[in-house]
């Protein structure tokens, strides 16, 4: 049996090592960008799609097929991003006699509509943010909604996510314009400029909650992960379970999760997110059909294979392990480590990584695409993998998290692991204290303060620059006291 | 014995520094501010560095020259560029920028001997900035040498396959005229 | 506060972790043949001993008690091997004022000493292999002995240990000489020509318990190892549980080991070591006063760090978790990979590691003591490093190792990766029916066969060899069409 | 296009294979037995060799040359020596070990072309099985080349730092008289 991932980087290496483990033999895809990335090069089978751009490559649904058809695959998994929630893919997949590893395409299209899903969400009993649920026909609305819930409120792009078209109106003198303003960036960068209103929740959490649905099991709730810990609406960091969940409301979640995904009868691994107020009030946010990024912490603290229970879940296999009696022990935290430049606002920072050497040793799990001398192309998404520090309990995964960050060495590309490192050194962090909008404020307040350089590594500067340009010791013949000696002279000579 | 002398411009203005190194590569004595103190030096495998100090403190880290010319030094908890040159080299990049704060002409320079890999540019070719203009290997690493501001290739002085000497110009870019 | 490691290689990496989980500084020691090393090179601070030769370095008493002196270090961890179960540097440390982390000179002594140590655990209830007790004067003496325990008898040295100084006899007639040739190589081997003799076990299993004694909480078992793979008496590959134990079983093993302990009053990380019998009897074999090799099978199974709970109890803190509520979870299976040549009868395969990959991903954790350009000195011990698997159950985590062995790239020297790559695909082992001689029978029974290179090894050879004998191609003055081709030219350049 | 033939020496006898390769270095033909299979080749960053046939199946490895002149090949699940060599040094070896059982002179030859990094022996020198004689560049790999008996240095043919073409002899031994 084969499986093919219509994906790239680290959820393919993630993907294949599932399939080694199932004994399923593995089908990369590649564009013209990725012939040498390791996704490509651990493959059993592996086909160029197309061009380094998306649209030509990834995205190529003929292509994939196409791949898919010349390799025999008979399974086809799309990770997260490109398409993953695409239902027409899944659709795609199925009429070309293809097993999609996921949820059925209806349960895809269900979820997908933020107005659709949230409605049927209110009808399953699943608390959702008080919000206009309808897009809103004129600001007049919005209005009455806003006197009834109260400010500040927010407009949402129907067809947003990811916080891009999105806007917070603080009092009714503002509404008007915001109204114009978001549907017209909706209009432009989604091409519908339906929009609609929520209420703003003051300083909440993002958790959000595993499912696994079975197609004769049933669904199962996995526990929850923090997720607060976000860049302008962009998770940077993860953890299983969250410091600020007691066992009372996490039973709450679950359930509601478990609620959300039965709604739409799904049969594969999800994840359900939420908002969660101080006073433990919480709210249905969206619903996520497809592999989460962030699902190693699960897997650590809970001690599951999700990416193999998704397939084996295709395959209408049954489950390895009786789930409902799994229990969690530790903690986990994952850490995103993107080719960004925080220096100059976290922008891509493409480019050959010149050195690569990953941290290893008790509680760590490197989930990596990249390898020493990759080139991290312009064309992707950034991020090369990920960190995963598991312990006994937070402060202990914390501090085996920190110990990996400071083995953790790239060189030739910018990459968020000093935002990691200052997060390990942030009292208020390490506290679990934080909220959705903390890392942005922490940002801003100078979280990432530069720092001078200091005398270890001037004197490491200066010893490579006078290792470098000192004369060149002539090759000695013989001699040498020990192979040591040989072995040094000889790396010199290198320069 | 050899000594090496670099000026190394932080946040509080140039400051120099001094290394002494034996022949073997192996011993060295730093010297800044007055105070000497005496290291053994490793050069590991993959290319790091590993310092020992008289009192037992052991360095390790990776460094690399930036197209700007500064260093990258990569330790395993963090990464830092660092304005670090021989007094000579120093001048002349601090010379070119007290000169005019926008030259017509952008010297492209070797910052450390090494050896040109490829050249990416042709000579009368219009390169945008950031563009690539050649790879130096120097230091074992591969450094990709990019134009920092738009223009056109005015000369090249180099050969690929060829070795450079430090603070030897291997390309000239002739700078775009300032649009507004 | 900072810890001086008086060892080298993995085991001195992975204390340095745990130092670091716990935020002490780390002092590496070392002699001329590990300045490069991984051990050396991140410490916080390092220090010569002295020439490659142990006795001369890492056995050097003085040299390690002046390092710790200039270095200020407060703790002395010893590894295993080396100095580890040496009482004389233990109280060589206390003298100096220093914390030796481990348990009381008294308590290595007691153990140290087979017959002393048997003694002990008679008196303390823990069944020993019926034997001579005392060194036999004479061969009579060993034949009374036999009559009444009945044949095969084993005659072992009383100072040997690790299967040296160890010879069967099968019957009466051969008694006489096999007497008088293990005295001849006893005192040869080991200064001493005491020889005992024990009940040989038929078709035994190595079974461990490790155990945790704290000056205060008392003396804990943290479950059983399984340790029968062994190759000429030398543990090769261990497992955590051991796949031939139940509850009833795994429950007395425990109470024996924690009465042994308790014997010695042990305070530290230790393993009481038996051999058990397929009807289920066991026998007190020896007790390690020390961290075991094998440590990381337990850590992963049992979710406790062992080497920072060992410098915790060294301090005289409490423990980080309550130990007797830990609860075992899936399986952890190390192999031990070293350098050695399994085609010239594992010889060791002293060398320069050309180049060095790791598995990583779910469930893979590295400890290892090398890296790519690392030489592998004659001096030592050859282990380069160990490969943990963890997975749900045994079934899962021996998946997850041969995922991982076949991600694992070592050239410039031979190694054991293969041996470990035939089990995984041997239908006994997988089965987990094996005894201690097992891996030795189905060595002679050829479970390393020299395979035919494949067609696919033959091609990746031709096609570096054509590459590197191509007439280079001119280094081309831009027109490269994407910095991927110009990459790929440059590398090829290269050569 | 440029053909290369190889003469594979396994457990049935020498069988000859060919490969033709494009002059990008990317693109090849693989022709043993008679068969023929069109494949494209990378090489990756680290110095392994990725190669993709027609039919989808993809292989990933390292190649280095042993001392002893055959190749070893490493993937990520098996380490194998390959006895490979182009006609010219196949015939080279194999007549050599014809000729004599135990030639009275051993001629160390590269293999494969490169650049001589360390000479660990002088003329005259006496060196035991097994020891270093020279480490040479080939491949991105330093090879360490050892005697493969015991001898006397009788001649050295190279510099250190100086490149050698494949098929060179670099240093000849006068091997040892037999003491029995």
């Amino acid at each position: 049996m084969r499986l093919l991932v219509a994906n790239r980087g680290e959820i393919a290496v993630r993907i294949f090592r599932a399939c080694r483990d199932l004994g399923i033999e593995t089908v990369a895809v590649f564009s013209d960008a990725d012939r040498q990335s390791p996704h490509v090069t651990m493959a059993d089978h592996a086909v160029r799609l197309g061009p380094a751009p998306s649209r030509e490559s990834y995205l190529s649904i003929p292509a994939l097929l196409d791949a898919a058809r010349r390799t025999g695959a008979r399974l086809v998994h799309p990770g997260y991003g490109f398409l993953a929630e695409n239902a027409g893919f899944a659709r795609a997949c199925a009429e070309a006699g293809l097993v999609f590893v996921g949820p059925s395409p209806e349960a895809i299209e269900a979820m997908g509509s933020k107005t659709g899903s949230r409605r049927m969400m209110e009808k399953a009993g699943v608390p959702v943010v008080p919000g206009t649920v309808e897009p809103a026909r004129s600001a007049a609305e919005l209005k009455e909604f806003a006197r009834r819930a109260g400010y500040p409120i927010l407009l949402k792009a129907s067809a947003g996510g990811g916080g891009k078209g999105m806007r917070q109106v603080d009092s009714e003198k503002d509404l008007d314009a915001a109204f114009t303003r978001v549907c017209a960036e909706a209009q432009a960068a989604f091409g519908d400029p339906s929009v609609y209103a929520e209420k703003r929740i003051e300083r909440p959490r993002h958790i959000e909650v595993q499912v696994v649905g079975h197609p004769r099991e049933g669904v199962l709730a996995v526990g929850e992960r923090e997720c607060s810990i976000q860049r302008r609406h962009q998770k940077v960091l993860e953890e299983c379970p969250s410091p600020a969940i007691d066992d009372a409301l996490r039973g709450r979640l679950c359930d509601a999760a478990v609620a959300a995904a039965r709604a739409v009868g799904y049969t594969s691994c999800g994840t359900v997110e939420f908002l969660v107020a101080p006073d433990h009030s919480f709210y249905f946010l969206e619903m996520n059909t497809r592999l989460q990024v962030e699902h190693p912490v699960t897997e650590e603290v809970w001690g599951v294979d999700l990416a193999a229970a998704m397939i084996r879940i295709a395959l209408n296999e049954p489950l390895p392990a009786d789930l409902s009696r799994l229990r969690p022990r530790g903690h986990a935290i994952e850490c995103r480590i993107y080719a960004e430049d925080a220096s100059r606002g976290f922008a891509p920072s493409p480019g050959r990584i010149a050195s690569l050497r990953l941290p290893e040793g008790p509680g760590i799990r490197n989930d990596v695409g990249v390898e020493a001398g990759s080139v991290v192309p312009i064309d992707y998404d950034p991020m090369l993998g990920k960190l995963i520090a598991h312990g006994a309990d937070r402060a202990a995964a914390l501090k085996r998290l920190a110990r990996a960050l400071s083995d953790y060495e790239i060189s030739g590309v910018d990459t968020t692991l000093p935002l990691f490192r200052a997060l390990c050194a942030d009292e208020e962090f390490v506290r679990g204290n934080f909220d959705v909008q903390w890392l942005d404020r922490r940002l801003s307040g100078g979280l990432l303060g530069a720092e001078a350089p200091r005398a270890s590594e001037i004197w490491l500067a200066a010893t490579a620059m006078a290792q470098a340009e000192a004369p060149l010791a002539p090759a000695s013949a013989g001699g040498s006291a020990s192979l040591w000696r040989g072995a040094a002279r000889r790396e010199a000579l290198r320069d | 014995m050899r000594r090496f002398t670099f000026i190394h411009r932080g946040h509080g203005g140039p400051e120099e520094l001094s290394i002494e190194v034996d022949d073997s590569l192996q011993r060295c004595v730093l010297s800044r501010g007055g105070r000497s103190e005496p290291a053994s030096i490793a050069r590991l495998p993959d290319g790091r560095v590993s310092l020992l100090l008289e009192d037992g403190r052991q360095i390790c880290g990776r460094v690399r020259v930036l197209c700007g010319g500064d260093l990258e030094v990569v330790t395993g908890s963090s990464r830092r560029k660092i304005a670090l040159a021989d007094p000579l080299r120093d001048r002349i990049a601090h010379a070119a920028q007290s000169e005019s704060g926008s030259p017509a002409e952008e010297e492209i320079r070797a910052l450390m001997p090494g050896r040109v890999i490829e050249i990416a540019v042709k000579r009368g070719q219009r390169v945008g900035a950031g563009e690539l203009v050649l790879v130096l290997e120097a230091m074992k690493m591969q450094n990709e040498i990019r134009a920092s501001r738009g223009g056109t290739v005015a000369e090249i002085r180099v050969e690929a396959g060829r070795a450079v000497e430090g603070g030897a110009i291997m390309v000239v870019l002739r700078a775009d005229e300032e649009p507004s």
